[in-house]
């Protein structure tokens, strides 16, 4: 929570979110779907990144953070390591103090969230991440908002996914349990049809048969070319499918890796993934 | 006939006018719950917000009656309103950027932007008093009367007459376009879609790509649409006058609550209930029933139901009972 | 800055605002700002535990304020002999009657299953008992309301002092507590019922209950005259005119180089000060220990999480109903005072802006959670709210200097300048807001 | 002694809150009345009249003590020309007038309450109290042969009292009252008390309010609907701003209002245009009055003194004398100066009786052809 | 020590818990486990007091107690803890703590002005009682840290150290571990099961982890459809069709396609 003086009531609570300037929609159309690194950099790179919250103390020291095309990206590490606001520092949704956020060759280190959505990236926030009076067909639709074309396909493909959303279409989601939730909270992110799509704990409080249909789903995402960024801490089932993965500690990489690679660190294991 | 002679009794002295009536306190009450609603606070500044562009559109009025413009029939007014919408327009957008966004920026509590917009409220009701005086102003012109009393009684033979202000049928017609308008708005264009988005969750709707900015933006321009016509049906219906544009704001909220706030259906349900309760539950019913039952059953007394002392306390007896058993309103509204 | 250090810099400021008011221009506005200021200040106290210390938004302060102002006149008036034989007793019976039928509705309610028996013995019921009420109570009140109209016409206070009351000088003091009492049982009643609801709508059904509970002030005349108003309630300190007509206060007045009215009209109001200042210092010491004691940090953390504290045990009902009572018992110990300083009760005076708003904003602007901040902050915006319509127009005038003598744009702002208090109080709220948002201060 | 080069006076009127709107053109009248001795510049031998104003609130008990506080021990006026409301003028009179000693004299607290109140004599109005009206609107009623009517009044002591004397003056004459409804002020919208009114019937309505308040908005809501065509107009009623305003409809309509057979209101009224505001406000010509009897009481006193001009307010407001109209300030300094008696009859026809308040003599009058018309007097 | 019978909630039409009965014995840490939207939350709730069921009863130690308010039932000695967590975040952690005993002579207004004394004895063993809980949780160093401002899985753990603050008889989690780091949560599961031993407590622990489950719980019961599915030993539940079917899964498909990519 920030240290603001006003205290909060909605939101992910942190004021940086809605900085000042955050321009407006740019009117260009997200190709959507594919993605092509450009030579050299990675697809998606947050470099060195240091920052934290408001005014507050830095949160990030010196965090490295990339993901390729096709490639599945994980980020495990203690709570209150600095997972989540490495993603939010990657969406721009706090002040990078220094270092810098590339997408596709380009720097966005200045972009506005809102202007990241419309360059093909895609969150899922680690809380407060559905509408809660919208209807759970509402939530998908929001996903969608930028894109100008029909989406009645992805939408068919999200039911598909998550059967039950299907069934409870018409309910507003606030009322859902808590593992529904978040799967309209990844179905949301899945209609935007992003580039890059973040997860933060997509698995938390889902039930053993979700999680592995949604692990599933991942990856036959990352499968058609969609770089995935995610934090979990259901960290084995992760790190077993990761092609790279992060270890965050305090704010700085702690280690670095192939997913396979750290689970069979035996300090890793020991510190992060409970012996 | 007695029954008809009852009924066109009871259509004149309560369905008419409550029905203008209370058309005027829904248009106001919808700008209120969409400030609730969208950018979640109690805005105490709308009765004042209404009080501006009403004298927005009176000195327009005034000018276009000068060089000799007037709609014929209709109300010179109308023609105005754009003038005054678009004024209003810009003084909720630059209070918005001098005053509100500061404390959206900082994620302030909503009682904090409560008090805020109570300073708003005082700094407005100064400003608009400079600018048109404390007096009562009187600038509806055109033709007064649809429907006469004694065209009704003419044309019907009845013993009592039915008026129709035309201030009254326009009113009605133009809450009617106005709330239509505004739902199909919310709730199928994605602008609307997307207000009503940011208004759940603000960060998830800017993940979404929305712009919160322009979120605000439409807002308040729908608000001060809202809050202009509503003002100037009303001045038109009655006469416009400062100090009573801030009273209303008691009643406009209890409609808002009444229907639950935060929700644009119960805005307009609890505007008409609240002006048909303030105007049935004093209502002395001695003359409808004189017509309506046997001479040997004539009352003696009013009938009442509550002495009009309490006339004014009505729509707060209202609110309380229609909370008590519904605590978010009638139409669940949102509660922070 | 430290907390006291500020505490200490914001009461010299506004000490200061105070005695430089009594410096420059004169001591018994100064005094007068001061009076009223410390009865704002005890208001402000009041809703401050309400909102500060259990989040609990009431915005019907005005009802209890005005409650606190009948307990005055009901105690501290004379009774009006002939109004209670012509009808006295006969009202208290149609109140009685009333009241009976309301317990039986309730026993009916609590003790029947229900059904169609229940509503048809329960609308029984209410009808005969509202008929019997009424046929009692309305003879009584008329008959009440026939004595002498113009001056009386109720049925006066508790005061059997002679002189008007006065020679019972000390009944308004014993006042200013049972309209505490009053407003703490309305506050009970209220709570009950509204208490359940959340932040805006119970703010709106106390706006709502304040203004019928002036509606019943306005038009029970029997009760309190009504629109009619009370005027000349006794006072608990000496009257002017006595003192200037009193020998040995002249010549006291004379060995400090005062002349008699002008010590007089200080005097008295002096008097007032220590009284009013006496149950605040009370009143914020007691408010000041519960706030750091364990009381207050359940009452914190029931603001913090209402879910939680239950789930601890902590019983958020009642706990709300408490702060809720004393909270509006303190706004009607103020009330009692302020009618008893007025001299008079006007029901038509009972205004939201002035009884409500301005409370919330000495609140907000003090520091909301601190108890030096709210009362430091009732003074400051009691004085802002005195100081802008007395200095505003000369202020204006002064401004306008520059503009020639006849023009009607100096004419206009001149004659606006009493609504530049809504502006200016309007500027200074909102400045304050930005440039320190919880507050002067704030809590902790 | 010192000649007197300055005098003082305190106008303190509700310039914010419900009366703001008749309220300016009252501060207009007493200004009118203190530009006039100040052109003529004889007052007191040569002194200039200065004005400080005061904001009352009307309703605001603890504000108006303040601001009357502010201008008696602050600005040091020699009186006070205020309050509106009876309400804030019995707690100005009780906690700063007499307390230090002011005269005070209000031009429209009407309240029967203020008759007894304690005052040392330094309390007066022009404005009759309510309870002499209730008598002789009875009076007017009668002679017309309207024993039915029912009565809406403003919801203050003003509206209640006026209801309360008229009513029992009526009923005791034989009339019946079919409803006395109170409505608020500050509304718009009316509609439910005319709806009560009408349900109610009568052969008249009696509108116990103000121009241009609740009482406007009855009317004009009662012709609109058919509710009633007729109107009974007491004092605060009568203005030609509300028969502009409604026009046509109020032809009929007739009422009384304080005065006498004097061409007084008329001077007034056309000083007041020339001036610059709108002379038939309610009580525009009430403040006009308080305020010349103020300084003629000073001239007649030889003095700025409240504790020595007080004494010679009923001297210089009531006969023998010579009779005072507006507009003749100069002429009655004149006058008292020579040591000559006079009869200030003003704008409103000024006569003070009992502890000091206006006797209540009335003018009758009807509404023809969008003027108001006196037909006779009372 | 409760007993369960037939409980029904209904949100509108739907039934969210339909007709659920089950017991827990004294002493034991039973496991709750159930695909998403099984009821369990809303089971927690109607027996904690936050909902009012629509049929049904609860029992606790033989006492009726369906319906009883939060409050009520935490004098009693049924805790809970919650799915997010619930600190009171303007508070410090030691204050979180020593806010959770009942019957403190310092909440009733009366002895904070008039019984100091006996106020000051109470708070000293009450902080040293909180400092203790902080100790044995391993986060002592946060005891002046606001509670708003501390990690997630911190949070959880002060949720835990709350039900430690009081001889509680019973006490609910529900899903302690989600999002909770698994080292971390291993200590938890430490602390449960010392809270077990130690102290007698009977734990109800809803989680999705099967490791964990596996680590304190038995029995294990499996909810679906807001019914009580199947009951027994982790071992057991495991082998259940229905529950495979309904909760468990198999297991990735994908798995080998993108590992080898
Ligand atoms: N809105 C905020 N304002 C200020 N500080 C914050 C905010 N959110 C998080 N923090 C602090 O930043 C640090 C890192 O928090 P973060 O949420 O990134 O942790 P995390 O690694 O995601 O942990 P978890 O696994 O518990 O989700 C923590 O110390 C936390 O207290
Ligand atoms: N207030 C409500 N209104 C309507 N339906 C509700 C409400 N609360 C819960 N539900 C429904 O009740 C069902 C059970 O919800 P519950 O939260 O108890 O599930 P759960 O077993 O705790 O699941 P999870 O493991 O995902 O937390 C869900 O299908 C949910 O949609
Ligand atoms: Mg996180
Ligand atoms: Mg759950």
């Amino acid at each position: 929570m920030s240290d603001s003086p006003y205290q909060d009531d909605r939101g992910n609570k942190d004021r940086s979110i809605t900085r000042a300037g955050g321009g407006g929609t740019s009117q260009h159309k997200p190709s959507g779907g594919t993605a092509r690194p450009a030579p050299g950099t990675p697809f998606l790179i947050g470099e060195a990144m240091t920052g934290g919250y408001g005014k507050g103390p830095d949160i990030l020291h010196a965090c490295t953070i990339a993901v390729e095309p096709g490639e599945i990206a994980v980020i495990v590490g203690p709570n209150g390591a600095g997972k989540s606001t490495a993603m939010k520092a990657m969406f721009g949704m706090l002040d990078v103090r220094s270092g810098r956020v590339m997408l596709d060759g380009e720097d966005i280190t200045a972009l506005s969230p809102q202007d990241r959505v419309v360059k093909g990236m895609g969150f899922v926030p680690q809380t407060h991440n559905i509408f809660a009076t919208m209807t759970v067909e509402e939530n998908l639709e929001m996903g969608a908002f930028i894109r100008r074309d029909d989406f009645h396909d992805t939408m068919t493909q999200v039911y598909d996914l998550f059967p039950i959303l299907k069934e409870k279409r018409l309910q507003p989601a606030g009322q859902l349990s808590g593992g529904q939730r978040q799967q309209v909270a990844v179905g949301r992110a899945l209609m935007t049809k992003p580039k890059v799509l973040m997860l933060d704990e997509p698995t938390a409080g889902v039930s053993p048969i979700v999680m592995d249909e949604l692990f599933d789903r991942i990856i036959e995402v990352a499968r058609t070319g969609i770089p995935i960024l995610m934090v979990e801490q259901n960290a084995r089932q992760a790190l077993e499918i990761a092609d790279k993965a992060y270890v965050l500690v305090q704010g700085a990489n702690a280690h670095t890796g192939t997913g396979r690679e750290l689970l069979a660190d035996p300090d890793v294991r020991r510190s992060f993934l409970g012996g | 006939m007695e029954f008809l002679n009852g009924l066109v009794f009871l259509t004149n002295f309560v369905v008419v006018p409550a029905l203008a009536y209370g058309a005027q306190l829904a248009i106001g009450a919808l700008g209120v719950t969409l400030v609730y609603a969208i950018l979640r606070f109690s805005n105490f500044a709308h009765g004042d917000t209404m009080a501006f562009g009403t004298a927005v559109t009176i000195k327009v009025t005034a000018l276009l009656v000068a060089l000799g413009i007037t709609l014929g029939p209709l109300p010179t007014a109308l023609l105005a309103l754009p003038v005054g919408i678009a004024a209003t327009m810009l003084l909720v957008l630059g209070t918005d950027w001098l005053v509100y966004k500061f404390y959206r920026v900082q994620r302030a509590k909503p009682v904090i932007l409560v008090i805020v917009s109570l300073g708003v409220m005082f700094v407005l009701n100064g400003v608009t008093r400079v600018f048109i005086g404390v007096g009562d102003i009187q600038f509806a012109d055109g033709a007064r009367f649809v429907l006469t009393v004694q065209q009704f009684k003419d044309a019907t033979g009845l013993d009592e007459g039915l008026a129709i202000r035309t201030t009254q049928a326009i009113t009605l017609v133009t809450a009617a376009v106005t709330v239509a308008a505004l739902f199909w708005f919310l709730n199928r264009t994605r602008t609307g879609k997307s207000m009503r988005a940011f208004s759940d969750n603000e960060d998830l709707a800017l993940l979404s790509g929305i712009d919160p900015n322009r979120v605000v933006r439409v807002t308040w321009l729908i608000v001060a649409a809202l809050a202009t016509i509503a003002g100037v049906l009303y001045g038109l219906d009655k006469s416009f006058k400062a100090f009573t544009y801030f009273q209303l704001l008691l009643p406009i909220f209890a409609a808002a609550i009444v229907g639950g706030i935060g929700n644009p259906v119960g805005a307009i349900a609890g505007g008409f209930l609240i002006a048909f309760a303030e105007v049935t539950v004093t209502y002395p019913l001695k003359k409808v029933l004189t017509y309506w039952l046997p001479d040997s059953m004539a009352p003696d007394g009013l009938v009442q139901l509550l002495s009009g002392d309490y006339k004014f306390a009505v729509s707060f007896m209202i609110l309380l009972i229609v909370l008590l058993f519904r605590p978010t309103g009638l139409f669940k509204g949102q509660s922070i | 800055m430290t907390d006291s250090l500020r505490t200490g810099l914001f009461a010299a400021f506004v000490a200061g605002l105070i005695i430089a008011t009594g410096a420059l221009d004169n001591w018994n506005l100064a005094l007068v700002i001061l009076n009223y200021g410390l009865i704002s200040a005890i208001m402000a106290l009041g809703v401050n535990l309400q909102w500060g210390l259990a989040g609990l938004f009431n915005v019907g302060i005005m009802g209890f304020v005005a409650l606190g102002g009948l307990a005055s006149v009901l105690i501290s008036m004379p009774p009006v002999a002939a109004a209670w034989t012509a009808g006295g007793l006969r009202t208290l019976a149609g109140l009685a009657i009333g009241a009976v039928a309301i317990v039986a509705l309730t026993a009916v309610y609590r003790r029947m299953a229900a059904g169609k028996a229940r509503t048809i013995v329960m609308l029984a019921l209410t009808v005969a008992g509202f008929f019997a009420f009424r046929t009692v109570f309305d003879g009584g009140v008329a008959a009440i309301e026939a004595v002498n109209p113009s001056l009386t016409g109720y049925l006066g206070g508790a005061n059997f002092g002679g002189d008007a009351g006065r020679d019972w000088w000390w009944m308004p003091i014993i006042a200013w507590p049972v309209g505490g009492l009053l407003a703490a049982g309305a506050a009970w009643a209220i709570g009950k019922v509204a208490l359940g609801l959340r932040s805006d709508y119970l703010a709106i059904a106390t706006l709502g209950i304040a203004e019928i509970i002036i509606a019943v002030i306005k038009n029970e005349n029997w009760l309190s005259r009504g629109v009619l108003n009370v005027t000349g309630l006794p006072r608990p300190v000496p009257y002017e005119t006595d003192l200037q007509a009193d020998p040995a206060f002249v010549a006291r007045a004379a060995d400090l180089g005062f002349d008699a009215t002008l010590a007089s009209t200080l005097w008295v109001k002096l008097l007032y000060a220590g009284l009013f200042a006496t149950f605040l210092i009370v009143l914020l010491f007691l408010a000041q220990r519960a706030l750091h004691s364990p009381w207050g940090r359940m009452m914190r953390a029931i603001r913090d999480n209402e879910v939680a504290a239950e789930a601890m045990g902590k019983d958020v009902t009642r706990r709300h109903l408490q702060v809720f009572v004393i909270g509006s018992a303190i706004c009607g110990l103020a009330g009692a005072m302020m009618t008893t300083l007025d001299g008079q009760m006007t029901p038509a005076g009972y205004q939201p802006l002035r009884f409500t708003f301005l409370v919330w904003v000495m609140v907000i602007v003090g520091g909301s959670g601190n108890n030096f901040g709210a009362v430091l902050g009732g003074l400051l915006i009691w004085w802002l709210w005195v100081a802008v319509g007395e200095y505003g127009p000369d202020l204006m005038i002064w401004v306008t200097s520059a503009l020639s003598e006849d023009s009607t744009l100096r004419a206009g702002l001149v004659d606006s300048a009493p609504q530049m208090r809504y502006i200016v109080m309007g500027t200074v709220l909102l400045m304050i807001l930005r440039f320190s948002p919880r507050g002067i201060l704030p809590e902790r | 002694q010192d000649p007197i080069t300055e005098v003082k006076i305190g106008i303190e009127l509700g310039f914010t809150g419900p009366l703001e709107s008749i309220v300016p053109a009252m501060a207009a009248g007493a200004e009118l009345a203190i530009a006039e001795v100040n052109t003529a510049g004889t007052l007191l031998g040569g002194a200039t009249v200065t004005t400080a104003r005061a904001d009352s609130t009307c309703t605001d008990a603890g504000a108006a003590s303040a601001a009357a506080e502010g201008l008696v021990t602050g600005e040091m006026v020699d009186a006070i020309m205020g309050a509106d409301c009876s309400g804030v003028t019995s707690a100005i009179l009780q906690n700063v007038a007499r307390p230090n000693g002011i005269v005070m004299i209000s031009p429209s607290a009407t309240s029967p309450a203020l008759s007894d109140a304690e005052d040392d004599g330094l309390f007066f109005r022009t404005a009759p109290s309510d309870a002499r009206q209730g008598v002789v609107m009875t009076d007017v009623l009668m002679d017309r042969e309207i024993t039915n009517v029912a009565l809406t009044y403003t919801n203050n002591d003003y509206g209640k009292g006026l209801a309360d004397a008229f009513q029992a003056a009526f009923e005791a004459a034989g009339g019946t009252v079919t409803i006395s409804a109170a409505h608020e002020d500050g509304k718009g919208d009316y509609s439910s008390e005319v709806a009560a009114l009408a349900a109610a019937g009568g052969d008249v309505l009696v509108v116990a309010g103000y121009t241009d308040q609740g009482g406007k908005g009855i009317i004009q809501n009662a012709l609109d609907t058919g509710a009633f065509d007729t109107f009974v107009l007491p004092d605060g009623m009568v203005g030609q701003q509300l028969v502009d305003d409604i026009g046509e409809g109020l032809t009929g309509s007739f009422g009384q209002f304080p005065g006498t057979d004097s061409a007084g209101a008329e001077t007034f009224q056309a000083m007041a245009t020339e001036a610059g505001f709108d002379g038939t406000g309610a009580f525009a010509g009430e403040s006009y009055d308080a305020a010349a009897l103020i300084m003629l009481a000073m001239e007649a006193a030889g003095s700025n003194e409240s504790a020595v001009f007080k004494d010679h307010v009923m001297d210089v407001a009531n006969a023998p004398g010579t009779e005072i109209f507006p507009g003749e300030l100069a002429k009655a300094i004149e006058l008292l100066k020579a040591g000559e008696d006079i009869d200030y009859v003003g704008a409103t026809a000024v006569e003070l009786i009992g502890n000091g308040e206006s006797a209540g003599n009335y003018r009758e009058i009807e509404i023809r052809d969008g003027a108001i018309e006196t037909v006779g007097y009372r | 020590m409760i007993v369960v019978e037939n409980m029904v909630k209904a949100f509108g039409g739907f039934h969210a818990v339909d007709g659920a009965s089950l017991t827990i014995t004294e002493g034991s840490i039973t496991g709750l486990i159930g695909p998403n939207g099984a009821g369990k939350t809303t089971l927690f709730n109607v027996i904690a007091g936050v909902l009012q069921p629509t049929s049904g009863t609860v029992t606790m130690q033989g006492q009726d107690i369906t319906g009883l308010p939060p409050h009520a039932l935490f004098h009693r000695g049924l805790l809970r803890t919650f799915q997010i967590a619930h600190e009171f975040p303007s508070m410090t952690c030691r204050e979180n703590l020593m806010m959770v005993p009942g019957s403190q002579s310092g909440e009733s207004l009366w002895n904070t002005w008039f019984g100091r004394k006996r106020i000051a004895d109470e708070e000293r063993a009450l902080r040293a009682r909180a400092d203790e809980v902080l100790d044995f949780l391993t986060v002592s160093h946060l005891a002046d840290h606001k509670a708003g401002q501390i990690s997630g899985g911190q949070k959880k753990l002060l949720e835990l150290g709350r039900t430690m603050m009081v001889d509680a008889k019973i006490v609910f989690l529900d899903e302690v571990g989600a999002g909770v780091n698994r080292t971390l949560l291993n200590t938890i599961g430490d602390a449960i099961i010392r809270l077990n031993k130690e102290r007698g407590y009977t734990f109800v622990v809803i989680e999705h982890d099967m490791d964990f489950i596996g680590r304190l719980c038995d029995p294990v019961i499996c909810m679906a459809e807001g019914r009580v599915l199947a009951q027994g030993t982790l071992a057991e539940i495991k082998a259940n069709e229905q529950v495979i079917e309904a909760y468990l899964g198999t297991g990735l498909k994908n798995k080998d396609q993108v590992a080898g990519a």
